[in-house]
């Protein structure tokens, strides 16, 4: 398959670290298992570079991989990134996961992915309706942190503002109690409890997750009702603030279960709480790791 | 019982899932829901879709939920009363009908009898495997991903199923292969047609790309094999592929409770998951994802085929459509068949 | 298997009148691992902790839960009588059902149902309790004080006198603090410089005080027992102890007209090297190299080298820093005067005879530029009226700060005072906008200032003032007469609040003790442990803490200084065990423990292999800054570390234990 | 008292004695902290003062040890309210775990509330150890809205 420029430039970065030795390995796409899929690629080998590729259904975020204990081993490593997943990359940095010193940024410019879903159907094609909500509302198309930038071929993402982007969220703000728990009761009862939202979330890093703790079992293990909203609470508490909204927990639900409702939602409540916004400042303190004496307390008597 | 033959139309399809949904069954069948397909309870024949291939999960709720209660307790003073769990299921899907699924998805109930019936005999996966009436339809067009040819059966194959509908035009042939489908055609015989089998068409000669047999002899020989930690260090360890699987039945025994009640359930489990297998000192003896992952190949294609004689899998391609970093099985099959 | 022991308190009546106090026994007994339950009038009571204890004893008891009175009460009471049957402490649990039960419900069959609920909830708990060791830290006996005002001073004295070393660290170039720039003190009058002067002098000679001035705190690590103290002794440029403080040098700069006094406040001028006022302690010199012709010019000018005798001068002198460690820390930074530019129609810095407080005191002094004589700094005239304005800056929160600086009142009435006393015939007149003269003898002192003096009190602030031919012209409001008034007068002085030490936060960062919104130290509790800073092993004394006056600077000194000496008098320091660990299996290191925690007690901790390399980081606990609030639990999303006490399956057990 | 003639028309009612945790007599579970609340707590007893018998207090060292897992945990043990309660900004024992609460619990209220909770049953309150007063009116306050609200299990804690 022909490169792309894209493709040539991307490869061109990664061979020359890992034939300096800036990079022991590079972590990037490469195309999946039918035509409209990319997959992640582990490139160790400068000659190997030129397996790597992007488009527009480079879908995963690869930053869920600096948290795995294998690819920790390689030590210095290379990532390739788009916006979105850029900001876990600097959010990992912020929660000491990882060192800056570690990690050679790839950043790609990117106006969007299409739905995986989508994709797998056939559509080909960049729009408003067939992207990511989160490539809608993106503000980092360009990385905002990066050693290497690659820019992008593909025209500007057009909006037409039709397109209401997590649309979902003020009509679920707009609900009574009752609507509300009947939504989320619904869509929880879903939840088969295979926590690949966990697995799939690149700041979902701890080596035992509370739902894993036994001693006490805070979140009851049941596939019920119960357990499920349990989970499906502590799980977007735990992201609250933290969360970049990558989107990958919702990709990865079997069972579809719209999480990035609550993640997007929560993501805006701690912004208009807080003024904090994840992943954006390697420098910043994360939002539950400061109080501010003037603190929102309008809530406590 | 030997296989029985019989013709239904399209038109009389619809009115026998109406009727029998009537007659207070309970039809499980692939339905539209959040923007893709799963199996689900209908209330009528239109809700089914039978254009797509396969639903994005597997029946296997059905037979294994995916939290079961084992038993109960409660606590009132000093005494206390149990209840078993067996009463609560005991009967009460007898009129449960699974219809629209493919022969793949059939044919994970009797693979997976085998490990439930081994040595214990698990009456809850029993009496719910016994009351199931599985009405299959062939598949036409499989996509990249199936690979059910390989793996011993065939679009076609009715192994699993009590009723295997295959079209032909606007009828369909209904092939029956045992009394519970039988039972099922009998009180609705006005809308079936007895048959031979001379006139139910041939099943096409569907093709393999590669053999198990020789992804098994790879297996067999070459546990420390590099390519298992170096493919699958792309897995993220998200046990999608585990939970979508239909033969996948690896549970988790759990007790809640509190000082007044309590019970014993048995959850889904993975082992894709970091804590599987993880010893009480600490040790793991699968500590990275590419030790799960093969655990995951050696128990479908060679440890439950050198015990119960059959691959612990049915290839319907499920965990290769849904991985999220698009590890596809049927690939990695082929791959180890080719470097056997 | 526990055995647990339930103790069912009557307290006479307070309980049984309301708690059905054998049914809560009877409930007790149905609890598995329940193996005794008793009632008793009296728990507290002599024969009540006797029982308990042959209870602990007979049953052989794994752990006790009293329904009793509040644990605020007796908890300690009944951890005592535990552990004289070796059990552990923290294996007593209370069920509070005196002050939450019996006392606040009247229906006996629901306060009853209350009561044993509690019960059971405590006995989930103390089935959980893990025993609990006090951590026992070993104590550096060596203190240090920060400041050498007459705070810092009487603590550093003290301390010393008690046979412990001390030391004393001073910013500036001399000890003495603002009191050594005060005249006379108020209510007695005495001169500052005098009372204050011979304890200057031993602090210098004491044999267990080491005294660094012209010195700053870098760097604070460690805790209680074990702090490592980074000191900067910055370039004097002057060889201690060679120098004879005989002033050769500084007579021979020439370098004496440009350089304001800051020990004078502006009011008269120092050399570039010099000494801040004759009785500076260590009389020694320092060289200002910021307007030095030496450093200014190339290294041309060295009439101070030249000058002096045993060629103590040495220009390559460098910043030294150095280390010590110390077991206890007296936080005595002390004050600064509000700027009062945000007063502009006050004028102050625009006319010259409007002054602060603290530069009168310098008019006043004997020491100080006019050799007591009250000139005004315009003209050098003696003036005939002043007007002294009080809260500038205090007590008023749109411009200044809302609290009261606590000395003014009294020092404008001294000052009213003084300035009658020396100038006879003068007229004083003083806006203020309430008198606060609490202390013994200070409202007589006000009443002498008004009645013998002849100051004039006028309820009312200052709108303006300004210069009209030679005359500051001072237009204000008399509440309590209604009228305008309007004063003529030579001077003007404005009792400026009192705001913490500039750079006092800063160091309160490093020290890791608290401080509030306006940058004064807090206590560990503002009534029951006002010498304690929230710190273990860190103590506060003086005007750091907030306004006071001499006599309460002198006693926070020696309430610190006794702390520390009772602090030492044992050869260890025990810590509650009541705090975190880490689950280092667990730990991923996000440090938001770290982050959350008020004590820095969390620190990184590596976890090599046996050659050495680095395998995991993980969240370390230090006991001895540990206090147990269990922040960093919440803060832990794995719940990698708890706190004990309060871990996290009692909490989960006692919530469980109330499910209906 | 006001407080006591709610126990009254109870017992009239015929209410069961114990606190059955049911709509019309409901379990509060109040997660205090020791310094502050618990004393403001015991401060009302010491004062003779009544209030509601239906809740039940758990002791914590500060809020800055009261995790939303036990606000949770309660819900899922059948409370019908929880309440949070410690010591005022700036008077924390421990100078700040309030403040690093305050943030948790705003933020994780806002998702309670999102998920359908219903947020008359989760309270927060300041109350100092002086304020005996504050905590009689809290609960009691609490007690009665917990009482008023209609009779619904539906939260995403509870089986159906």
């Amino acid at each position: 398959m022909a490169n792309t420029k894209t493709d040539e430039k991307l490869q061109k970065i990664a061979k020359d670290l890992l034939e300096s030795g800036e990079v022991n390995l590079i972590i990037g796409y490469t195309k999946g298992s039918n035509p409209q899929r990319m997959r992640p690629v582990f490139i160790t080998k400068p000659e190997e570079a030129e397996k790597l590729s992007f488009s527009h259904n480079a879908v995963q975020d690869l930053a869920v991989f600096l948290k795995k204990q294998e690819v920790k081993k390689f030590g210095k490593i290379g990532i390739t990134v788009k916006g979105c997943d850029e900001k876990a990359v600097n959010a990992l940095i912020q929660e000491y996961q990882l060192s800056r010193d570690n990690i050679k940024i790839i950043g790609m410019q990117c106006n969007g992915v299409i739905k995986q879903n989508l994709a797998d159907k056939g559509e080909t094609k960049v729009s408003e309706t067939t992207v990511y909500d989160k490539c809608l509302i993106c503000q980092e198309h360009t990385p905002v942190l990066y050693d290497f930038l690659v820019e992008t071929e593909e025209p500007e993402l057009s909006l037409s503002g039709n397109v209401k982007p997590y649309a979902e969220i003020e009509k679920l703000d707009a609900l009574s109690t009752e609507e509300k728990n009947a939504y989320w009761a619904k869509e929880f009862d879903k939840c088969i409890k295979c926590y690949a939202c966990r697995q799939a979330c690149p700041l979902c890093f701890c080596s035992r997750c509370i739902v894993e703790k036994n001693m006490p079992q805070w979140i009851d293990t049941n596939s019920e009702e119960p357990g499920n909203a349990q989970w499906n609470l502590i799980r977007a508490y735990h992201l609250s603030g933290r969360c970049i909204g990558c989107g990958e927990c919702e990709r990865a639900c079997p069972v579809n279960i719209p999480l990035m409702l609550i993640n997007e939602k929560m993501a805006r409540d701690v912004y208009n709480l807080f003024g904090y916004k994840s992943g954006l400042d390697i420098n910043a303190k994360p939002v539950f790791g400061v109080f501010s004496e003037s603190d929102f307390n309008d809530f406590i008597k | 019982m030997e296989e029985k033959y019989f013709e239904i139309s399209s038109d009389n399809l619809k009115k026998f899932v109406d009727r029998i949904i009537t007659d207070n069954y309970e039809v499980i069948a692939p339905t539209d829901k959040d923007g893709d397909t799963f199996y689900g309870k209908i209330s009528k024949f239109e809700e089914a879709n039978l254009d797509i291939l396969l639903p994005k999960m597997s029946y296997k709720e059905y037979l294994l939920p995916k939290t079961e209660t084992l038993f109960e307790y409660s606590i009132s003073g000093v005494d206390t009363e149990v209840k078993d769990g067996l009463q609560g299921i005991t009967g009460a899907n007898e009129k449960r009908v699974i219809f629209g699924g493919r022969p793949c998805d059939a044919g994970a109930g009797p693979i997976m009898e085998k490990v439930f019936n081994w040595d214990y005999k698990d009456e809850f996966f029993n009496e719910r495997f016994k009351n199931l009436t599985i009405i299959s339809i062939a598949c036409e067009k499989p996509d990249n991903y199936c690979f059910c040819t390989e793996m011993q059966l065939s679009p076609e194959s009715s192994y699993g199923s009590d009723i295997l509908l295959k079209k032909s035009g606007d009828k369909y042939f209904a092939i029956v292969t045992g009394e519970k489908g039988l039972n099922l055609v009998k009180a609705y015989s006005d809308l079936f047609a007895e048959t031979t089998k001379d006139k139910v068409p041939a099943d096409k000669d569907w093709k393999k790309i590669f053999e198990i047999e020789k992804t098994k002899s790879f297996l067999d020989k070459n546990f420390e094999h590099n390519y298992f930690q170096e493919r699958f260090l792309s897995c993220i360890g998200c046990g999608v592929c585990t939970y979508t699987c239909p033969t996948c039945h690896c549970f988790d025994i759990q007790d809640e409770g509190n000082l007044k009640e309590g019970r014993r359930i048995r959850n889904w489990d993975s082992c894709q998951f970091g804590i599987f297998t993880l010893h009480t000192s600490g040790h793991n003896p699968r500590v990275t994802q590419g030790d799960r992952y093969r655990q995951r190949l050696m128990h479908k294609f060679k440890i439950y085929s050198e015990k119960f004689d059959k691959y612990l899998c049915v290839g319907c391609g499920r965990c290769s459509r849904n991985c999220p970093e698009d590890i596809d099985i049927k690939e990695v099959a082929k791959n180890l068949a080719e470097m056997a | 298997m526990s055995r647990i022991g339930v103790f069912v308190c009557w307290c006479g009546s307070n309980i049984a009148s309301t708690v059905d106090v054998e049914k809560v026994r009877e409930e007790a007994a149905k609890i598995p691992g329940v193996v005794s339950a008793v009632d008793y009038k009296y728990m507290c009571s002599d024969p009540g902790q006797n029982s308990l204890r042959n209870v602990i004893k007979e049953k052989n008891l794994t752990g006790v839960v009293l329904a009793a009175c509040s644990p605020h009460m007796h908890e300690n009471t009944f951890r005592k009588a535990a552990v004289k049957e070796g059990l552990n402490p923290y294996f007593v649990e209370i069920a509070n059902i005196r002050e939450q039960v019996s006392w606040v419900h009247e229906d006996k069959e629901r306060a009853t149902a209350k009561a044993v609920d509690l019960m059971k909830m405590m006995v989930e708990k103390v089935k959980r309790d893990k025993p609990i060791e006090d951590v026992r830290v070993p104590l550096n006996k060596k203190a240090l004080v920060i400041g050498g005002g007459i705070s810092g001073i009487q603590a550093a004295l003290d301390i010393a006198n008690g046979g412990v070393e001390v030391i004393l660290v001073e910013k500036e170039p001399s000890i003495g603090g603002r009191m050594i720039q005060l005249d006379e003190t108020f209510p007695t009058l005495d001169c500052s410089s005098c009372i204050m002067t011979p304890k200057m002098v031993e602090v210098n000679q004491h044999p267990n005080i080491k005294l660094y001035t012209y010195s700053e705190i870098e760097d604070v690590s460690g805790y209680i027992g074990n702090f490592k103290v980074k000191i900067k002794k910055k370039a004097r440029s002057v060889v201690e102890k060679d120098c004879t403080g005989c002033g050769e040098c500084w007579n021979a700069c020439p370098m004496h007209k440009n350089v304001k006094s800051e020990f004078n406040i502006n009011l008269s001028e120092r050399t570039a090297i010099y000494v801040p006022f004759p009785q500076a302690v260590p009389l020694v010199p320092v060289l200002d190299r910021s307007v030095c012709l030496h450093f200014k010019k190339g290294g041309k000018c060295q009439k101070c080298f030249d000058a002096c005798g045993p060629k103590c001068i040495d220009f390559s002198m460098q910043d030294e820093i150095i280390e010590e460690t110390v077991g206890a820390i007296v936080a005595a930074t002390g004050y600064d005067l509000m700027e009062t530019s945000m007063y502009g129609e006050y004028g102050y810095g625009k006319y010259k005879d409007v002054v602060s407080g603290l530069q009168f005191e310098r008019l006043l002094s004997a020491s100080g530029p006019t050799e007591g004589v009250i000139k005004r700094p315009s003209d050098g005239k003696t003036p005939q009226t002043i007007v002294f304005v009080q809260c500038v800056g205090s007590r008023d929160p749109e411009k200044g700060v809302p609290y009261c600086s606590k000395v003014c009142c009294m020092y404008t009435a001294k000052h009213a005072k003084l300035f009658a006393h020396k100038v006879h015939g003068s007229q004083s007149y003083v806006f203020y906008i309430d008198i606060r003269a609490t202390s013994k003898g200070y409202e007589e002192f006000v009443r002498g200032t008004m009645e013998q003096d002849g100051a004039v009190y006028l309820r009312g602030r200052v709108s303006k003032i300004y210069e009209d031919n030679g005359k500051l012209i001072v237009k204000g409001a008399d509440t309590l007469s209604g009228n305008q008034v309007e004063i003529a007068a030579d001077m003007v002085v404005l009792a400026t609040g009192v705001i913490p030490k500039k750079g006092s936060d800063k160091l309160a960062q490093m020290l890791g003790i608290s401080y509030d919104k306006y940058g004064f130290l807090t206590e560990s509790h503002p009534k029951l442990r006002p010498a304690e800073s929230s710190t273990a092993g860190i103590f506060l004394a003086g005007m750091a803490q907030g306004p006071r006056d001499i006599p309460e600077s002198v006693v926070s000194g020696s309430a610190a200084a006794s702390k520390i000496l009772g602090l030492f008098s044992k050869s260890e320091y025990e810590v509650e065990g009541t705090i975190s660990s880490v689950n280092e299996a667990t730990c991923v290191a996000c440090f938001y423990c770290q982050r959350v925690c008020a004590y820095n007690a969390i620190s990184r901790k590596e976890i090599k292999d046996r050659n050495g390399n680095v395998v995991k980081v993980v969240a370390n606990v230090n006991p001895g800054l540990c206090t147990g609030c269990g922040a960093c639990v919440n803060a832990c999303f794995s719940k990698s570390i708890d706190v004990k006490g309060f871990m996290d399956d009692q909490i989960y057990a006692e919530i469980k234990s109330l499910a209906v | 008292m006001e407080d006591m003639k709610v126990e009254k028309n109870e017992q009239k009612d015929g209410t069961a004695a114990a606190n059955t945790g049911s709509q019309s007599d409901p379990r509060l579970i109040a997660f205090v902290c020791n310094w502050c609340t618990y004393n403001g707590a015991d401060l009302a007893g010491t004062s003779r003062m009544k209030y509601s018998d239906n809740v039940r207090v758990i002791k914590l060292p500060c809020t800055g040890r009261i995790d939303p897992l036990f606000i949770v945990e309660a819900f899922k043990k059948g409370a019908k309210g929880v309440l949070v309660s410690g010591c005022h900004p700036g008077d924390c024992h421990y100078t700040s775990g309030n403040y690093h609460s305050r943030r948790k619990y705003a933020t994780f209220r806002d998702l309670l509330g999102y998920l359908g909770v219903d947020l008359n049953r989760v309270e927060f309150s300041w109350i100092s150890a002086s304020e005996g007063n504050k905590w009689v009116a809290v609960i009691n306050e609490f007690t009665d809205k917990i009482k008023s609200l209609p009779d619904k299990t539906t939260d995403i804690f509870t089986k159906k």
